[in-house]
């Protein structure tokens, strides 16, 4: 086999044509995020607290919310409920496949605007009627991208990047309602979008363990919370059980999010409730199909939503509520398939 | 044997799934055709959920391409970019896809119905990882019932590419060559696209049905394959596995 | 806190410099990668084979290479002593910190071209005057890059895309020797560095365990084996051990190399020797330092090649020359600290 | 209580790593400086190696950036791309780097000697992870023996960036704004950067070093710090925990 040889490309002036006109609603530059990150504390201290203390601490009116998991699975319900119970305002989302976590928030109408890849739907569970409307009304303003748009978004961030290339989108009206960026490569001239990097004000993620500093054990796959967890300025960790660091230092290829990225460390067990936690608890699809029914009057939605998020004081009287222990084993008793 | 349009369509898509080969599927209809498939035709198609799973057995139908169930002692539990960069490199032969329209070049509209973005009748989920798929897997197949509105050229949102406007659309917006749209299964037929101007073409039409309904049935006009066929019904094999194995509590098939 | 509002870009004609004006050994482009993919075999069937025999199918005279592990520690040491065996000649070479595998390849005189970020030197152990007369000579053609460079481009490759922005080299002589070209960010305007998508015809990694279709586990450091076992056209693994597939499928998460990346899988127990090898055994100091004392003299490098390569059948037969049982519990037992 | 200038380069570079702060490292002397600094100043200094290592608890002297001991019960043993985009992403606040020259800018060269860059007269391994480090890294320093041949502004190669060519060259360059070079721990003594030039500046002279030994030693001409410091030796502690704990068998410290 002879050696191929790859002629270095000549310097040419190449055109940038933003391909869709919608707005962007987090700052992409790499600069300012360094700027953030270089004043992040780096202390390896205790950061356990409760839910309520880390939502009013690090979560202010306006932020950009990352949520972890995937809609109905892995999901830190327990930080979502909190945000409705304090009535936060005017918050961004990535809507990377967000399920049920975007039917909470939008119960309590906390999202002005979201990057759109997939929402109201609760995949073959069916339609939120409330999230629908939120969308249908302009109640929430749109910026259309897809599922790898958005994992890209959050791993060109996690790399210190303000932009990354990708294949997807392009010739279709996906692009023409998102903010993406139709470029070129250098090396071989062909067409490519530019996506811009994802940097959320505020990062939520559920996981299986923790130690009190922040260091992340996740058991399963990991959706796109490996780069959610480094693009976000501050993040919150919710975990099924607090472990000692010695746990962590005893498996250190099994730390998928160090102490220094993490700013709350709350323990909730069974925190993805209703949604499945994968070995430990299948999700709760009767009390979804309870939320989805709700949802079809605005009065019953009122209530149910008063009944299990504003007139409860915390996620345990939440589960409680619901079922508590004998529901919960039924759930740990589905997911390793004692039960069917 | 009597069978329904559910169980009937299940069984075609999973006749095109060829052994060893890579197919990432979501919930419903495309993974009991997987799972039928991997039972009778291709013991070692290798199923990818987006967001993570890879070679799963799966113990019953999922019912978020997110669960447990989708790495369930799983050849292995990724990532959503490790399955969306698999399929970017080339690496996944097939994938299904779902929408409330189509239109003749195989487009897929799942964000919204309406002529104002801003004001939609009525709004969808969105992409979801549908447009990437369509964008980077190889064949894009899609399992639906066939109505004029569904099947339309007056599409109102182009969420997902097909061959855009024809042949060579797909490379001029710049993506990868040689993908793009392969069946199309419905309630009447299967339909495949003409390799010249990537246009619906009818392939083989449902045990009776006629080429009237399918024409009734579609918003705009269809090629006719020169070697249109009469579609194999489900075989009693077919119909056993899927009722007693894939889906014995009667979740898909259970809804035509 | 406000709502920020961040301008979509305007479309713009930017300028594409070729910052560098060194040779690109390999093709980056992701569609020509895409055909080659898409034609690879998905089948999942035994690939255990020699070393020998897998070096004779999946390696070419020209092939360009990408060696897993950090220089040595986990390496693929039997592959590539096969390499030197059966007298492979024209590789290309992916340099990421390549030093004892560097060492042996240019021992066998099997390398004339090296996108280089680390080679010649073996860390704390000193130079190799070998590799660096091949160098200084003008034996092998070189084109620069760095660490992460190297590791993006592998990064870019696995993702299918044909390029990634960087903002390492600028503004140094080393983006002067590379094959990059400077761009700008379509979304802040900022100097960016786009790297080439880097896909090595074949790929060697060693790992703790693989079944026989290939699905692998490595334990410690990744280095970047993950981007490196995506972006191999062909992929050969050698293994310490070979593990049932029941063991992969109890822990999925653990899959760091899936089956259908590999083409061959070779089990060698001690197969990264004289490397380090993570909780298994540590680098034989004293046959590397032997290794650089023969380089001394072309004489002596010869003999100790001809006696450590060419001289033995296999790789077993090297490690029984150079101490043995003996010296291998010996390095086990550093490894576990059980000796300093 | 006597030292070599190995035990004191060592000394002196250790007490510039705040606490609860982050540096990458690699074999030698900058890994002996930040054990010994994570004894006696800054118990969370965090220490990382750029082939994957995070926190590791060392039992001893790495030979490898990349061996088993920059992750023996480490918080993580990760990859060089989290390494790498750590550093990128801003989260990093020091390195070390090593070189055959440096410039009066802070300009670093571990690449080659020779005009002809085909035909070098001494190549060496080149950048590795350093350009990588000194584009990223907030604070870059270096542990290096001085002499007019090694301080020159003759410099054949730039492999990795200090200042450039002065203030603002770096961020004209595109690197990241706000990093660079912070201080070189020499044998004659410790220099920093002018903050007005990004030129080279004496901060403190070792003890029995003259000001005209340094610039004897020095290829340009130095700045001078107003406020001129002598060094301060190492103490008995300093020297304990380097001896016996650090470098027990004098690896590093044994080199001078």
């Amino acid at each position: 086999m002879g050696e191929p040889n790859f002629a270095l490309p000549e310097a040419k002036q190449v055109l940038y044509q933003p391909a869709g006109g919608r707005r962007l609603f987090s700052d992409p530059d790499a600069d300012a995020a360094r700027e953030y990150f270089h004043n992040k504390s780096r202390k390896k201290v205790d950061k356990t607290t409760t839910a309520a203390e880390a939502v009013a601490r690090l979560v202010s009116d306006g932020d950009y919310l990352g949520v972890g998991g995937f809609g109905a699975n892995r999901i830190p319900t327990a930080i979502l409920h909190e945000i409705v119970r304090q009535h936060k305002k005017n918050l961004g989302l990535a809507g990377h496949t967000a399920t049920h976590d975007f039917q909470i928030l939008v119960a309590g109408r906390c999202v002005n605007r979201c990057d759109v890849a997939y929402v109201i739907g609760l995949e073959a569970r069916g339609l939120s009627k409330r999230a629908r409307q939120a969308v249908e009304s302009g109640e929430i303003e749109i910026t259309e991208w897809t599922n790898a748009a958005l994992a890209w978004r959050y791993k060109a961030a996690a790399m210190g990047v303000s932009f990354i290339p990708a294949r997807c989108m392009l010739g279709t009206d996906t692009v023409q309602y998102s903010a993406a960026v139709e470029m070129e490569c250098p090396f071989t001239g062909k067409k490519y979008l530019a996506l811009p990097a994802l940097y959320p004000d505020v990062g939520v993620i559920h996981v299986h363990r923790a130690d009190v500093y922040g260091n992340c054990q996740i058991d399963g796959i990991m959706v796109s919370d490996f780069d959610l967890a480094r693009a976000s300025k501050r993040l919150i960790i919710t975990t099924e059980q607090l472990i000692p660091e010695e746990m962590i230092r005893r498996a250190p290829d099994r730390t998928a999010i160090p102490y220094y990225l993490v700013d709350a460390v709350v323990e909730v067990p069974y925190g993805s409730y209703p949604g499945n936690m994968a070995y430990m608890y299948y999700s709760d699809e009767e009390h979804l199909q309870e939320w989805l029914q709700a949802e079809q009057d605005p009065k019953t939605l009122a209530d149910f939503i008063e009944r299990n998020i504003y007139g409860v004081p915390d996620f345990w009287s939440y589960l409680m509520l619901n079922g508590g222990p004998a529901r919960l084993a039924g759930l740990r008793h589905q997911e390793t398939l004692l039960e069917k | 044997m009597s069978y329904n349009r559910m169980e009937l369509m299940i069984s075609l898509a999973s006749r095109f799934l060829e052994d060893e080969s890579i197919v990432v599927v979501g919930t419903g209809a495309p993974c009991a055709a997987a799972m039928l498939a991997q039972t009778l035709y291709a013991p070692n198609l290798m199923i990818m959920f987006e967001a993570g799973g890879i070679g799963p057995l799966l113990p019953s139908m999922p019912i978020s391409v997110g669960d447990s169930r989708t790495f369930y002692r799983a050849l292995a539990a990724s990532s959503m970019p490790e399955i969306m960069e698999t399929c970017q490199r080339g690496m996944v032969d097939y994938t299904f896809l779902g929408g409330a329209q189509i239109d003749m070049y195989g487009n897929i509209n799942s964000t919204m119905i309406g002529s104002d973005y801003s004001r939609p009748k009525v709004r969808f989920p969105g992409s979801g990882g549908a447009n990437d798929l369509a964008s980077f897997c190889w064949r894009t197949m899609m399992i639906t019932v066939q109505d004029a509105r569904r099947f339309t050229n007056k599409i109102d949102f182009i969420t997902s590419p097909g061959y855009l406007t024809g042949k060579g659309a797909r490379e001029a917006a710049g993506l990868p060559p040689g993908s793009g749209p392969y069946k199309v299964i419905t309630d009447l037929g299967v339909l495949g696209f003409d390799a010249e101007t990537k246009r619906m073409q009818v392939e083989s039409i449902h045990p009776g049905i006629t080429r009237e309904q399918i024409a009734a049935n579609t918003g705009f006009e269809l090629l006719w394959s020169p070697d249109l066929d009469t579609s194999e019904p489900p075989t009693e094999q077919e119909l056993a596995v899927l009722r007693e194995k894939v889906d014995p509590y009667r979740y898909i098939i259970g809804r035509s």
